[in-house]
């Protein structure tokens, strides 16, 4: 009784009073270079520079980041775009604040010397997803759509988890393609496999990954926020010109990370797998643009409206509601030469 | 009046799970209020799937279990029964136990496929080791002077077996069973949680991500409602072979 | 269908780690001619149930040898019986069947197995209780179960512990006489530990009086009876004569009842 | 000969280890072979991170199965106690356990927060029950004479508990806790799984990311290791505190 | 510190369900006055441990009244103590902890008990056996501690079913004395069941005799000796006329054990 009771207490106390402390719900289980950015903010002191304390939690899905939100656990997340539609069009009253991943993460492979060439060689065949329920699927099913196949006949689907065991799945034929993201691939290929991608045309503008926050803290913190996605860039920026110090930087930060062979060689497949996830990171060059974090309407559009067609959602919510760029001006509003 | 507690309490759970959540404000995505639950079980289709994934996961459950608990018990016999085979081989299966489920089935899938292999072993893995040291503890407990009994009499090992260690440990393998038939529906799930393409795990992380949390409310009631019914009938078996143990009290 | 016994200088002491061992018995020579009936007395503790024990290989010898028709015991012997000093029935099979298991550990149990056990339950004034569970009866009950369970299996070397113990006086004569008419049909060798000095001396060719622990024998007193005993051998004087010898034994020191 | 089986065994099976993946072809990162797992444990700054994310998980498993196996022992003796609180409420306890951890573990991060508390009590949930089964299993097999005496001394219903019933259920508390404390390891990596920044299960999922199967085989032999020396621990314990149960054999 | 037991047209029929009742006792009328010794004896299986049982407050009777002091019996009652037909002793308890187990249920236990029950247990014989555990025991050894955990509690209605069945003559005889020195001293009722009926006559001053199954009480027999008893009593003629008195219900019909 005493002993629970503590740990109530305990519970109590870590839930963030809100002023600066600021608990950062991400959608994947552990940390990767994928996510190196959080790291590097960290470590180079731009979240202190801000004045904001960050707390990241690995809740491992979309799912798990959005009903922690709810309850007030998470100030910002990091859902997929197909597990945050259907909650705001169940209720939940959040918006997207910052746009990381710029276009989509995930793609089709297959082994090199595959007869499969492009979507439509699909027909018939056995696609390995990481389970079958995860958004992954539903852009996998979407992606046959477009190709003019019926995904619940032309093709089949295997869940075969992600890491190795997907790859021994494609390896062995066992499944013709996969379905999985880019950060996966990356590490696959580390491990000296080949694989041949394909994208199907339609789905090209649906991005992944995406910063959320509750709209009512965001009302009354707008400044967290701020200076969360400002911190964030910087990071993104700083990663993306020193990789190598970057993956070092996690090493030291998640010491946890740096397993397996040898470190020069952990060292390049850390780096290849941050290349990876910049290809939509970096997409249209924010930098340039100066649009880090910006949403483009067009691509929230596709995307309720692609959520609208596949029934994720019901019709009529509005495009508007469901994304904020009233906090984009301040993410870019620092010398990038200073970083 | 204390016969009626049970009736109380259902009504007393029932009533909680449908008001406390529209009292304490929490939506219906994060802790649906009962009723919504009930929802979930008038529509036919509805019903049809969870009828037809139910019944896969029972089926690895059941697979599993039968696998798992023969093994187990067998097993506990043979090591209660030589200290040498428990020296020998009792680490290694406490070893075999201590590894993570959710960790090794991803291994399972690679070594043994995609198909009900996998889900059936999880089980079996979790069934096990509540029978194995339950039916060690049981034979353990064995009264002296009845072994000496059929020592006496130069009863073979099998006989030893059959007719007084299985009797006598039959009170500790039930309750290892007990355990083992709710374990083996959280077996199920996990297995089919890494790979599956039908199941009451693979319904539940869909409904998970399409938000659908009165569904997967309903799942978990109806794992609830099979974890009770197993156990049940386990414990109702007891009661029809265990006759001596109840009959004198 | 009988066994001689033989026991040589037979010692045992139970040794628990960290404490002081108890010396049950020490020094004990016996003979035991195949066919005889032989009864054991002696004061509580003083043994005899360990001394059946080792005859009857349950039992790890610290010294000494025990010996069945020349060969050493190492453990159970199929042609030994043993009834132990509490019932021990099986609680998961009834009345019959706790008489039958012997049978059925020895084979397929024959129609005419049954029915001669349920014989012997009717003898033994346990009509009406075959199907009952050992938890229905009582202690005396239990006790006579016990007995029949052993009696079924015409061993060639019959080892009795207090059979008859927990027995009032009328029931216990009448099992009395069964058992010596089962044992002069087929002679088996027969120990038989009691507490009752003319039921010793009323069954036995012999008699073996021991010392308290640690137990010895004390004396061998041969019965001066006629091998055929019926309830009128009571009424002897030799009969009088050697329950007052052994009887001396128990009343000679004051209190000399263990240790 | 025979009492050095156990050495046959533990040379037999590494051996197998060593060889068998080479000779069966099967890739390092599939199966590694055992000196590539021993070679993980021969650099000090990985020996120094899984000590460290050992301790963690340990701590997790201990506060949980302490919690657990408490309230399993307790619930236990009350059910066994009284038929109509049994009737009332092991359904619902039942009930409980029959939910998947894999899948209520997110909702006790969401519910308990990020902290210890969840694993905790995702660990309690899954030592509970094999100790609460076990206790009522142990108190139903009383000897009824012994209990007559009780009743005839007029024992307190407390004292008909702690100097009689404890004492009886012992061996079957010991054999449900010889499980629960293997249990109480996977319960700890399943809640690592769904949120946390340190622990054997955070480890063991990096080193997925990094295709790194040696080392997930040297975090699976070090839970091997911890779950043995816990189980063993608890098996010593038996014996000292059951003296008279062994001392009779 | 002494209790008086009525029993009124008793019935205790014990039913499993499916099978036929047994009906152990049957319109049984008893009263025992204050301070009385009174011993039942009966055949084997007649239902006297269950009428111990009955008055000791541990059956639901299926008919008739017990009533000790003129309160009917609901329950066990705390001035009561039964001694039961097997030792009951725990195997975790060593045996002084056995021995002391009543007072622990009554609260702290104090040196003095420690002494007292010390010292039954050296007059049991059991000397150097304290620490020992159950198990260690002769069958013998085991019946005495349960009579010295019994005797310890100083009832005021004290129950015993057959507390000597396994002792030897003379360990027998030294128990019953100090048995008797006990019940003098402190005179609390006394109900003994025992197949010896010369120990019921000497240490009782009324004896029942009951009938086979279902158990009626057939005779109440008040034994026409001196409130003393010590060992010469047994040759007083009254002692062996008594003795055979009751004899003869045991031996009138041919074979009239157990239905
Ligand atoms: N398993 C044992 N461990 C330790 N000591 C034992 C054991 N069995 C018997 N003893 C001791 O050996 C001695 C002889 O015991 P045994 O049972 O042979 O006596 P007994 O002559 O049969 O007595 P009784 O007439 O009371 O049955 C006793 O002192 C007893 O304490
Ligand atoms: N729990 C029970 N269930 C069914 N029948 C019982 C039960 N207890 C006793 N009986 C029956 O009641 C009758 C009387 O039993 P009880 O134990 O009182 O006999 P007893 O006079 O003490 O005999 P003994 O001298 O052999 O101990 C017996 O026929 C027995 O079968
Ligand atoms: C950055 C990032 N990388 C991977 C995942 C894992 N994941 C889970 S579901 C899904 C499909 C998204 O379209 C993906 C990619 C993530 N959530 N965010
Ligand atoms: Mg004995
Ligand atoms: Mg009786």
């Amino acid at each position: 009784g005493v002993l629970a009771a503590g740990l109530l207490a305990a519970v109590a106390s870590c839930s963030g009073d809100g002023t600066d402390k600021i608990t950062f719900g991400i959608s994947v289980p552990t940390m990767s270079p994928g996510w190196i950015a959080l790291a590097v903010a960290e470590k180079q002191g731009y979240f202190k520079a801000e004045g904001i304390e960050v707390l990241p939690q690995f809740l491992g899905s979309s799912g798990n980041v959005l009903q922690s939100m709810t309850v007030g656990r998470t100030e910002i997340g990091t859902p997929t775009p197909e597990a945050l539609l259907p909650a705001i069009d169940k209720g939940q009253d959040v918006q997207m604040v910052y746009q990381w991943t710029r276009g989509p993460v995930q793609s089709f492979a297959v082994l090199p010397d595959s007869e499969i060439r492009e979507v439509d060689d699909l027909r018939g065949k056995t696609i390995g997803v990481p389970d079958l329920s995860s958004g992954v699927k539903q852009l996998a099913d979407a992606s046959v759509s477009q190709a003019g196949m019926d995904p619940e006949k032309d093709v089949r689907y295997l869940s075969v988890d992600v890491g190795v065991a997907a790859w021994d799945a494609l390896n062995r034929h066992r499944v013709d393609a996969l379905m999985i993201w880019d950060t996966e691939y990356a590490a696959m290929e580390n491990t000296g496999a080949e694989l041949r991608y394909m994208r199907a045309d339609g789905i090209d503008d649906l991005f992944s990954t995406t910063f959320a926050a509750n709209r009512e803290w965001s009302e009354e913190h707008p400044g967290d926020i701020e200076a969360f996605g400002r911190a964030w860039t910087k990071a993104t920026i700083w990663a993306s010109e020193n990789p190598e110090e970057a993956v070092k930087v996690m090493w030291e930060l998640y010491p946890e990370t740096k397993t397996g062979r040898d470190e020069e060689d952990l060292l390049e497949d850390h780096v290849n797998i941050l290349k990876a996830r910049e290809e939509s990171v970096l997409l249209g060059d924010p930098e340039v643009s100066g649009t880090w974090g910006e949403y483009d309407p067009d691509a929230v559009r596709k995307w309720v409206d692609f959520a609208t067609e596949t029934e994720l959602i019901s019709p009529g919510l509005d495009v508007d509601e469901v994304y904020t760029n009233r906090f984009a001006a301040a993410y870019n509003a620092f010398d990038p030469d200073s970083l | 009046m204390r016969a009626f507690l049970p009736l109380y309490v259902l009504v007393g759970v029932l009533a909680a799970w449908q008001w406390l959540p529209e009292e304490l404000g929490v939506p219906d995505f994060i802790f649906p209020k009962f009723s919504l639950v009930v929802e979930k079980f008038t529509s036919v289709e509805t019903l049809r799937l969870l009828l037809s994934n139910s019944w896969t996961t029972l089926f690895e459950a059941f697979l599993g279990l039968v696998l798992g608990a023969a093994s187990g018990i067998l097993a506990g016999f043979l090591l209660a029964e030589s200290d040498v085979l428990r020296r020998a081989f009792y680490p290694y299966l406490i070893a075999l136990q201590s590894l993570p489920k959710v960790a090794v089935a991803p291994l399972f899938v690679i070594w043994f496929g995609f198909g009900l292999a996998p889900k059936v072993l999880i089980v079996a893995l979790l069934c096990f080791f509540p029978l194995l040291v339950n039916t060690m503890s049981g034979v353990m407990g064995v009264d002296a002077n009845r072994l000496d009994l059929f020592r006496s009499l130069c009863a073979s090992r099998l006989q030893v077996w059959r007719r007084l260690l299985l009797p006598t440990s039959l009170p500790s393998i039930f309750a290892g069973l007990e355990v083992a038939v709710v374990f083996s529906l959280l077996g199920a799930i996990v297995g089919e949680f890494v790979s599956a393409d039908s199941g009451l795990g693979v319904v539940l992380q869909q409904q998970q991500n399409n938000y659908d949390t009165a569904g997967v409310f309903a799942v978990l009631l109806i794992l609830c409602a099979l974890g009770v019914a197993l156990n049940q009938s386990v414990a109702w078996l007891r009661r029809r072979v265990l006759f001596w143990q109840t009959a004198n009290k | 269908m009988t066994s001689r016994v033989g026991i040589k200088d037979l010692e045992i002491t139970f040794t628990r780690s960290g404490e002081q061992p108890t010396t049950a018995l020490s020094g004990l020579d016996l003979d035991i001619e195949a066919g005889t009936f032989l009864s054991i007395v002696g004061p509580s503790g003083c043994g005899k149930t360990t001394l059946l024990r080792a005859v009857a290989g349950l039992l790890e010898l610290t010294g000494g040898s025990v010996t069945i028709d020349g060969d050493q015991v190492a453990g159970p012997r199929r042609e030994t019986c043993v009834m132990f000093q509490s019932p021990t029935l099986l609680p998961w099979l009834n009345v019959l069947d706790n008489c039958l298991l012997p049978k059925k550990l020895r084979g397929r149990v024959q129609p005419v197995a049954e029915e001669r056990a349920t014989e012997l339950l009717v003898r033994a004034g346990l009509k009406g209780f075959e199907k009952k569970y050992p938890y229905e009866l009582s202690g005396g009950m239990q006790q006579r179960v016990a007995l029949c369970r052993a009696l079924g299996t015409d061993p060639s070397l019959l080892l009795l512990d207090e059979p008859f113990g927990a027995l009032d006086a009328m029931t216990r004569e009448q099992m009395n006489l069964d058992l010596h008419e089962m044992w002069a049909r087929q002679s088996p060798t027969t120990v038989l530990i009691t507490h009752s000095i003319s039921e010793a001396v009323f069954l036995s060719q012999r008699v073996v009086v021991m010392s308290p622990r640690p137990g010895r024998v004390l004396e061998i007193i041969d019965v001066p009876l006629p091998d055929k005993r019926e309830a009128p051998v009571m009424a002897e004087e030799a009969f009088a004569r050697t329950c007052a010898h052994i009887r001396s034994y128990f009343t000679k020191g004051e209190r000399n009842v263990d240790g």
